[in-house]
């Protein structure tokens, strides 16, 4: 029973302008699968006051990862935590993906690259990595994920490293042909992107969504997302959906 | 001294005072990863309909200051799978099983009450007088005494198990609401359900929240739900069920100091799920703390 | 683009629409060492009446989750001196004065009503329903059509000023109690007033507010407030005063796209005392980044 | 108009266990008198909700000084803050002590000396101060109050140092005859000893008193005491008030 409990913060640093990489130290024993979240909440003071979730970043003996970007004040203030600094964290939380059989394509837009990434790294050289980001600033963890990946693909909007474009083009003239199964993360136009290539085809894609969240264990009822089975619970039904359950 | 806990409803012993709020702990199951369910007093499960009920379009929820707005819409699984595939999981469980439940006008609430009443494992009903029917009369049975009047006798005279009803603070005088319900044969009031509210975006001019408006709930209304507590305990003679905004067991006392029977923890699990179980061992700290050697000696013993 | 800020209640012009919430910003004087009272739209003054009142016993105030309870008791220094000491330095500044009063009894509502009408140098008046007398009938006024349609139309019909009524929120349809207020000719309603509430010393087993219960405001409230004012505004003409936990130009820009001409800011004063110059200018800033180019273009302008 | 400021901490540390003295740097022109106070509030965050009002400790030139203990969250709180952390600053507020004209009895209880060390230390030499603690280890500043005040008597409760008893006994045996104005700020209990002692004669005797408040400038109407002239509010009449005006 200790999916609740304080963990002490290693590290939290700024990676880019406004991404940052928050390591905890947890006695926690839960071990988390890719695509999973925690709920963070940190101190006792009620403002803001529901807890923020984030996708398990990496996670390996009583060590703890997420990164997150700064949007509003939650995160604001989680950016502001010093080492050894307690936090309140609630998880492992979700589904998670699909475990792979054998290589699979990712598709991670902008943050999302923060649900993909331990399931990259928890399968070398497996995935087939479609990463955009909006220029190379943005760009992170270029060394370890094609260290990680089997193939990487970086696609920027402004062309300033790898592909220019949307990198739903680059996945869709490079990646749809491998005909392997979908992992994708990114924003929720990029996740329709993806829904309209694959339209009619066979190929299995699983997609993490994000939906506000007070309770994150099913029982509030307040992050359903519609799906074609009625409304299902971000938080527990997923986070990740098979794309062909959402209504895009 | 181990300070006696137990209170009770009519004829329904509680091992202690501690709840949970209908709708905050679903099904009482989605906690069991972090509460040991035996410990708790009761659960009150989510609103309960006869049949399953999707409930509101999503956004559903967004936070405000030391609080949160939901309009859930009292999305549930309906009788048959509650009765199915949570109740048996329930009933392992040794701690009061309470259905918070609800109709789209009163012959449905009236069956399902029934239904309910002759359930096996069920220990008490609770009665959520918000109808969410928008073209029902009964939509107003909150908010009318009138209405509330009917609806409770009705109720009652065909139920034998203990009847709580549940309260809504949208109204000028909520003793005067529970007066009613004691009238009418309610062997317990609990109050407060969340107060309507709104948040809006101001970018897209639209509201957060997808029904416009919501419910606000969450320690932002504590001062107000410990108010109603007061006035209603002061009214009727029926046991009080007090919550809105427990975070703590130093909450809940003053809600027990205030006249409440029972406590619920409600939006508070949501930001630490393992409140219910502080507030319980808080409580009976502050008893041994204070040599109280019975809850009972301070249930309503505000110095005025 | 210099974005047009100026609202009305009846022929009186606001400069902009952000005033002070009475009770919050004293007699405007005491903000004066903080804020430069002419950049304000209007300055509400703290309740008065025909002779100075004494107020509640302390402790009078006490913090609560993102709020705060109050039970000041409408201590005030009565109309003759207001007129002697405070009222001349008032004058001094260009804004709006308006004052804020209340009586023991209906007479005495006129008759100060009708002393404020006749002063130089008061703009407008805000009649504050809640009666303080708990032996008078009229206690009953903020929360009983009946009386606060006798009470609006007997002032009404004896001043020329315009009139606003301030609304309490404990009623079950606020919207009812604005609409009867247009009808007797009130020219603009404010809201809301505090919520009743109350908060306990679970050592002491006393309230921390010495007349035991005290009224909520702050952040706290303001999802009720807002919910409140686009009722109200869907349900009259007349302009609309909101206010209720606002601290930022982003929290006054909801209450403005739910239907408020004019905005009040009250126990946000307390924690920032610059509040309402950040709201003027915030609200500026963000008309100019929406290129809208009046602020009236803005009220009411939820897309539902 | 600079009374309401943010201020940086330069430096925030634990004199004795819950007692604190914190540093801040501010651009505020704002003078203070000895006896006035700010409200302090950590952040934008609302929970705690309202500043907290604390005695000027010190005021010289840029720098601004508090010595406080931590009673509850708000307390707590702001002794968690780091130094480089900013801080919301009001003041200073209130009247302040009348300025002593010559040599004058100080008479401090616990954290008491917050309110008057600023003044012991404004008129060197001037000062008779009876300083009463729980014990020893309670003590603060011995060697800085020795050398500002004329003559320094410090009691302890235990007896751990100076005289075995209250700071009034002490006083009624050694300092009401030398027939000098009295400052003194300390627990309500001293307070009323205090009056029970001066009581019919004819010395000055002026005290800060305490009272929750919100406003901090006489709007609020939250913060008043009784008086023998009406209710009157702390943070503007106050928060020094002649003993002889205040029901006790
Ligand atoms: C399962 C899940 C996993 C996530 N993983 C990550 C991650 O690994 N890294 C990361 O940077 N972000 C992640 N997010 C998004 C992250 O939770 C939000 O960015 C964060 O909650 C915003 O909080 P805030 O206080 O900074 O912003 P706020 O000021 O609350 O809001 C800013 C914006 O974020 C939106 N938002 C607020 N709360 C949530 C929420 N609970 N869920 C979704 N959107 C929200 C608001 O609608 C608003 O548009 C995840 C979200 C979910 C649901
Ligand atoms: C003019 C003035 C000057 C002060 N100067 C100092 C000082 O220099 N050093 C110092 O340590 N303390 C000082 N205090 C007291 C200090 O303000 C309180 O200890 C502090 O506000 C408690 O806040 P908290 O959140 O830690 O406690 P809380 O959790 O809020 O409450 C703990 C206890 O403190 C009381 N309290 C809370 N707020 C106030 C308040 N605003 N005023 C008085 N009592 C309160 C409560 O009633 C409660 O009993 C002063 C108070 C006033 C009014
Ligand atoms: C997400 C959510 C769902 C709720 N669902 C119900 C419900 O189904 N039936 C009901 O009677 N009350 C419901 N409530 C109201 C709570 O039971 C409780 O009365 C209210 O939230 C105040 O308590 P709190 O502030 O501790 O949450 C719900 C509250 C929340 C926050
Ligand atoms: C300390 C205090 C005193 C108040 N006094 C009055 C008053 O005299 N007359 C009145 O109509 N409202 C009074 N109010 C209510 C406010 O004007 C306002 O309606 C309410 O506080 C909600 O706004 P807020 O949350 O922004 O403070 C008072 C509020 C506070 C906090
Ligand atoms: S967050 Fe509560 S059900 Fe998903
Ligand atoms: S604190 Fe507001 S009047 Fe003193």
């Amino acid at each position: 029973m200790n999916k609740y409990s304080k963990a002490k913060i290693k590290s939290n640093v700024s990676l880019k302008e406004d991404i940052y990489l928050i390591t905890l130290e947890t006695s926690s024993t839960q071990q988390a699968k890719p695509g999973q979240f925690y709920i963070l909440r940190p101190d006792v003071r009620l403002d803001p006051f529901l807890g923020r979730p984030l996708s398990v970043f990496e996670r390996e003996d009583n060590v703890l990862k997420f990164l997150y970007r700064i949007k509003g004040k939650g995160t604001k203030l989680l950016s502001n935590l010093n080492e050894g600094d307690l936090i309140q964290i609630t998880g492992p939380l979700g589904k998670g993906y699909p475990l792979p059989k054998d290589e699979f394509i990712v598709i991670a837009g902008g943050i999302g690259l923060a649900s993909v990434y331990y399931l990259i790294k928890s399968f070398p050289k497996k995935a087939h990595l479609f990463y955009g980001v909006r220029n190379k600033e943005e760009l992170l963890f270029y060394d370890l994920l094609k260290e990680f990946s089997k193939e990487l693909c970086v696609a920027t909007e402004c062309g300033s490293l790898g592909y220019q474009g949307v990198v739903t083009e680059v996945f869709s003239q490079k990646g749809l042909q491998l005909n392997l199964p979908i992992y994708a993360c990114g924003p929720m136009i990029m996740i329709k992107e993806i829904g309209r290539i694959i339209e009619g085809k066979e190929i299995p894609c699983y997609v993490a969504v994000e939906e506000r969240m007070a309770c994150g264990v099913g029982a509030c009822l307040g992050c359903v997302i519609p799906t074609n089975q009625g409304f299902k619970r971000v938080c527990t039904e997923g986070p990740v959906f098979d794309i062909k359950e959402l209504i895009l | 001294m181990k300070p006696n806990l137990k209170v009770k409803i009519r004829d329904l012993e509680f091992k202690n005072p501690v709840i949970t709020a209908s709708g905050t702990f679903g099904y009482g199951l989605e906690y069991s990863q972090f509460v040991d369910l035996n410990r708790l007093g009761g659960i009150v499960v989510k609103g309960l309909s006869l049949y399953p009920k999707e409930g509101n379009p999503p956004p559903r929820i967004y936070e405000t200051p030391c609080g949160m707005i939901n309009s859930i819409g009292l999305q549930n699984i309906g009788y048959e799978v509650f009765i199915k595939e949570k109740l048996p999981v329930l009933k392992k469980f040794d701690t009061n099983v309470i259905v918070n439940f609800f109709g789209e006008n009163l012959s449905e609430y009236i069956e399902i009450a029934l239904k309910l009443d002759s359930t096996d494992g069920i220990h008490a009903l609770e009665m959520n007088v918000s109808c969410p029917n928008k073209n029902s009369e009964w939509r107003q049975m909150g908010i009318d005494p009138k209405l509330l009047a009917q609806a409770v006798k009705e109720v009652r005279k065909r139920i034998s198990k203990p009847l709580i009803i549940k309260l809504s603070p949208q109204v000028t005088d909520i003793s005067l609401m529970a007066k009613i319900c004691e009238e009418e044969g309610a062997d317990a009031v609990s109050l407060i359900n969340t107060i309507p509210a709104m948040v809006i975006d101001i970018k897209t001019r639209r509201s957060l929240i997808g029904t416009l408006t919501g419910g606000l709930s969450g320690p932002a209304i504590r001062p107000v739900a410990l108010r109603a507590v007061w006035e209603v305990a002061k009214a009727v003679n029926i046991p009080v069920i007090g919550m809105g905004g427990i975070t703590s067991a130093e909450d809940a006392l003053q809600f027990i100091i205030a006249g409440a029977t029972l406590v619920a923890v409600g939006t508070a699990n949501f930001i630490n799920p393992i409140t219910t179980i502080e507030v319980i061992e808080g409580i009976e700290k502050f008893l041994v703390e204070e040599t109280i050697e019975d809850i009972k000696e301070l249930i309503g013993k505000l110095n005025e």
